[in-house]
């Protein structure tokens, strides 16, 4: 869907769609310890939000990551998830091992601090693998 | 031929996953092995060792965070994948140098 | 950082891996530098702990510092050890090689092809070092996905036989998935230490006969034992060269351990269902032995035949586990790391030829000893390790296998291998007749002509393997006796 | 009799699901037919492990305050685990359609005979 196809209707919809969207990933995000969510959904949530604005504005969306942007994002947040890990492992921890961060707070707060980083690079990782997958397949003219 | 003996091999696999059954622990039993080992400790522990309240978070990510880096790992690998195969082909014999161009 | 070691052998590799993209969009010789210095480093790793396995007893390492039952840990022992070194040279050498295959891509396809092949090498280490048995279906799956990227990108027929494998080696994945269920339904555990305390008193119960049979279905699948090697042939026929020789080499292999751990360290082999259980597993082997040969008599296709006979050492293998004495093991692992080599050798020379003309009959093969003789050279080591003859790693194992079944009384199983070994002679021979003596048609193609040989990157590779065939003859008597022999069940310390 | 169809019933379900699968790739001469009973047999394991992870009087595996005690909650592993196996059954099927969308393209069909036939041409 690289042609635009919205009309009017469907574009102020989405202008007024996107942002709650994107504040209830973020809610998602922030709030997956707690209750029931975390970095998987509100990765698709953020996800959807762009494919939404690609579907409807098509290339020129306000709102827009291109597929390659979107292959080297996934990269990036997965990686980021192990990075968390490798650090653990600076501060003599082993792999992933949250306690080990040489911060001033209790044990069980580090390791809510470590969750949430992790959590934040599997929202990314899941957001970009969407969009990747759907301009792999909505792109035809190379064809 | 093949697909008549490999329906009997399903057949025959059914009805001895059935048989079987009676080896599994009863429906929902709050003393099955699955209830009383493994798991208690997350339910008694997890907010003091891991600040969540949910223990399926706190599982997933933080006892078994190393599973969870495969699984963002599986997604990542899907969606590389599926870009590889529909987008990254080349435009005139879509295949790899050395494969079988037609 | 030494106490890291085993993590770092699956770190390594996926760190790499997850950064391709990236790398590759800043610069794709980079690109190359990375991955293959990453898999050294991996490579590394593997082979540090195994000294350190051998010299001080199993590794725990533990993930998130938590303790076995509740976390996840890797366990790596001689037999673990053994094989991330194995796997991860075999990678490396791929890698290597893999070079010249993509002078003339783009960025997106470097990095991602790339980027599914460490993710491969990942997989299959993280499956052969854990010992958890969900983190084993992850890697499982993460080593599978990359697979069926990889077959699918070498063209049409290859989509198609990647579909195939796809959805037979899925419900591969299933029955071990529902076969951990039933093991977790009775025990409550995931974890291989753990589950061999509690499933002992167990081992009659009808849940554990179906856990069997679940690993079985579901391993057999993925090593391609005998019905169910369905997919392998086009698979291998079809897949790009680089992606074949390292998915040849050790994919099944993985599998094949996977069993061995289950049934001789989980289980336990001389338990409830497990013996007759190995028996089926015998028997299936020993039909695939000799029907894959047979078939692999009938190709003209010189990818072809090696998978046919893949799916024949696969049995090897196989029935090595079935018979399950000392020396049967020994030659049953030694044959996983001979045919590691063997097959990479091969299908590094099959990509070799295929790069250098454009051919995969083999007739075509007339006359290529002049025109590539070091390749034809490593070539022939290869082949006659196959066969089986003497100084060649090859001969040892099947000679391993044959005392084992004649410690045994398993006549039947040493039929099978002489025959076997007389069937590999015939279509290796065939082939090793039209390299060497037949005289080739005056018009030969030519697709990367030029001088005599392949590039540096692609020979190094493939006489590298094909002295490591002879390097393993000579030196099989240390190998068994300093690090196999710990490896089977009760050798450890 | 009756004892033993409440105690395994839900077992027996899911193994019935289970053995869809196998069936339906081998019988549906369709490949997104095949694709979907793959799917059959994914979904079947996933809800086998969430039936052990029920306990009888146990609710969501999430602390509320004032109720304390493991037997008040059901078991959080085999949910974990599954949200594991839902992605990697997501991910397959993913690379599964890119595949077949490749070889629609090619082929033009996606009935097996008729694929067959086209390729061997």
């Amino acid at each position: 869907m690289n042609r635009k196809f919205g009309t009017i209707i469907l574009d102020t919809a989405f202008r007024y769609l996107v942002p709650f969207i994107l504040v209830f990933g973020m809610y998602v995000l922030m709030h997956g310890e707690y209750s029931p969510g975390g970095g998987f959904q509100a990765g698709a949530l953020f996800g959807i939000a762009v494919v939404l604005g690609r579907l409807i504005q098509g290339e020129e969306a306000m709102l827009n990551i291109s597929g390659n942007t979107a292959i080297i994002l996934a990269g990036i947040g997965t990686f980021i998830y192990g990075f968390i890990g490798v650090l653990t492992m600076l501060f003599n921890g082993n792999f992933l091992e949250y306690g080990a961060f040489p911060l001033n707070m209790a044990e069980a707060d580090r390791h809510a601090l470590g969750i949430l980083g992790i959590e934040i690079g599997v929202t990314i990782c899941v957001m970009a693998t969407i969009i990747a997958i759907f301009d792999a397949l909505t792109r035809r003219e190379e064809w | 031929m093949t697909r008549l003996l490999t329906f009997l091999a399903i057949g025959l696999m059914s009805l001895m996953l059935f048989i079987t059954t009676s080896g599994l622990p009863m429906l929902f039993d709050p003393n099955s092995p699955a209830a009383t080992h493994v798991s208690p400790r997350y339910i008694e522990k997890s907010r003091e060792e891991t600040g969540s309240p949910n223990f399926v978070t706190a599982v997933l990510a933080d006892y078994r965070g190393y599973d969870t880096l495969g699984e963002t790992t599986v997604i990542f690998t899907a969606g590389i994948a599926a870009v590889l195969l529909l987008r990254a082909a080349r435009k005139h014999s879509d295949c790899l140098p050395g494969g079988d161009e037609e | 950082m030494r106490e890291q070691l085993p993590a770092l052998i699956i770190i390594v590799p996926l760190l790499a891996a997850l950064a391709a993209p990236l790398i590759a969009y800043l610069s794709t010789r980079l690109l190359r530098i990375v991955i293959i210095g990453a898999i050294l480093v991996s490579h590394l790793s593997a082979l540090g702990t195994l000294l350190r396995v051998l010299a001080e007893g199993p590794w725990h390492y533990r993930f998130g510092g938590w303790l076995p039952p509740w976390g996840i840990e890797y366990v790596i022992d001689p037999l673990s050890g053994s094989m991330a070194v194995l796997i991860s040279f075999i990678s490396l050498v791929v890698a290597i090689y893999s070079g010249p295959f993509f002078k003339a891509d783009t960025w997106l396809r470097k990095g991602i092809f790339y980027a599914l092949y460490a993710l491969l090498t990942t997989g299959l280490l993280g499956m052969v070092v854990t010992g958890d048995v969900f983190n084993l279906y992850v890697f499982l799956e993460i080593s599978s996905l990359a697979a069926y990227a990889l077959i699918a990108s070498g063209g049409h027929k290859a989509t198609v036989a990647a579909f195939r494998y796809l959805l037979i080696g899925t419900v591969g994945a299933s029955f071990y998935l529902l076969g951990i269920g039933y093991l977790y339904a009775i025990t409550g555990s995931l974890n291989m230490a753990d589950l061999v305390h509690r499933l002992q008193p167990l081992m009659d119960s009808p849940a554990v006969l179906t856990a069997v049979v679940m690993l079985v279905v579901g391993m057999g699948i993925k090593m391609a034992l005998f019905p169910m090697h369905g997919w392998l042939p086009d698979a291998y026929t079809y897949a790009p060269p680089p992606a074949t020789a390292f998915i040849s080499g050790v994919m099944t292999k993985v599998s094949a351990y996977v069993l061995f751990r289950f049934f001789f360290f989980v289980l336990g082999a001389m338990n409830g269902p497990v013996p007759a259980a190995l028996t089926v597993v015998g028997w299936a082997a020993a039909v695939g032995i000799i029907i894959g040969s047979v078939m692999a008599i009938a190709q003209t296709d010189f990818r072809r035949m090696l998978a046919y006979s893949s799916v024949a050492q696969i049995g090897y293998i196989a029935l090595g586990l079935a018979i399950g004495n000392t020396f049967a093991l020994i030659g049953a692992v030694l044959h996983i790391l001979n045919h590691a080599v063997m097959k990479s050798c091969l299908f590094l020379v099959a990509g070799g030829v295929k790069w250098k003309t454009g051919e995969h009959t083999i007739e075509k093969y007339a006359e290529l000893s002049r025109r590539m003789p070091l390749t034809m050279g490593a070539f022939l080591i290869a082949a006659l390790s196959m066969v089986g003859l003497p100084p060649t790693a090859g001969f040892f194992s099947k000679w391993y296998l044959v005392l084992g079944a004649m410690e045994a009384w398993m006549w039947p199983y040493i039929v099978v291998i002489i025959l076997s070994s007389l069937l590999n002679a015939v279509y290796f021979f065939r082939v090793i007749e039209h390299v060497y003596m037949k005289k080739a048609e005056p018009k030969a193609t030519e697709e990367n002509g030029g001088g005599r040989e392949l590039p540096v990157a692609m020979l190094v590779p493939i006489v590298l393997l094909g002295v490591g065939i002879l390097v393993i003859g000579v030196l099989n008597e240390p190998i068994v006796t300093q690090i196999l022999q710990y490896a089977l069940p009760g050798g450890g310390r | 009799m009756q004892e033993l169809f409440s105690q395994y019933f839900i077992y027996w379900l899911i193994l019935i699901l289970f053995m869809i699968g196998p069936f339906g790739m081998i019988y549906k001469k369709n490949l997104v037919k095949k694709l979907m009973a793959m799917n059959v047999m994914q979904v079947a394991v996933i809800i086998f492990f969430l039936v052990l992870g029920q306990k009888t009087g146990g609710t969501l595996p999430i602390e509320m305050h004032g109720l304390a005690g493991v037997e008040n909650y059901i078991n959080p592993l085999p949910h974990a685990l599954m949200l594991t196996a839902i992605v990697v059954s997501l991910s397959t099927t993913g690379v599964a359609l890119a595949l077949l969308i490749l070889i629609q393209r090619r082929y033009g069909t996606l009935e097996e005979d008729e694929m067959l036939r086209r390729m061997n041409q």
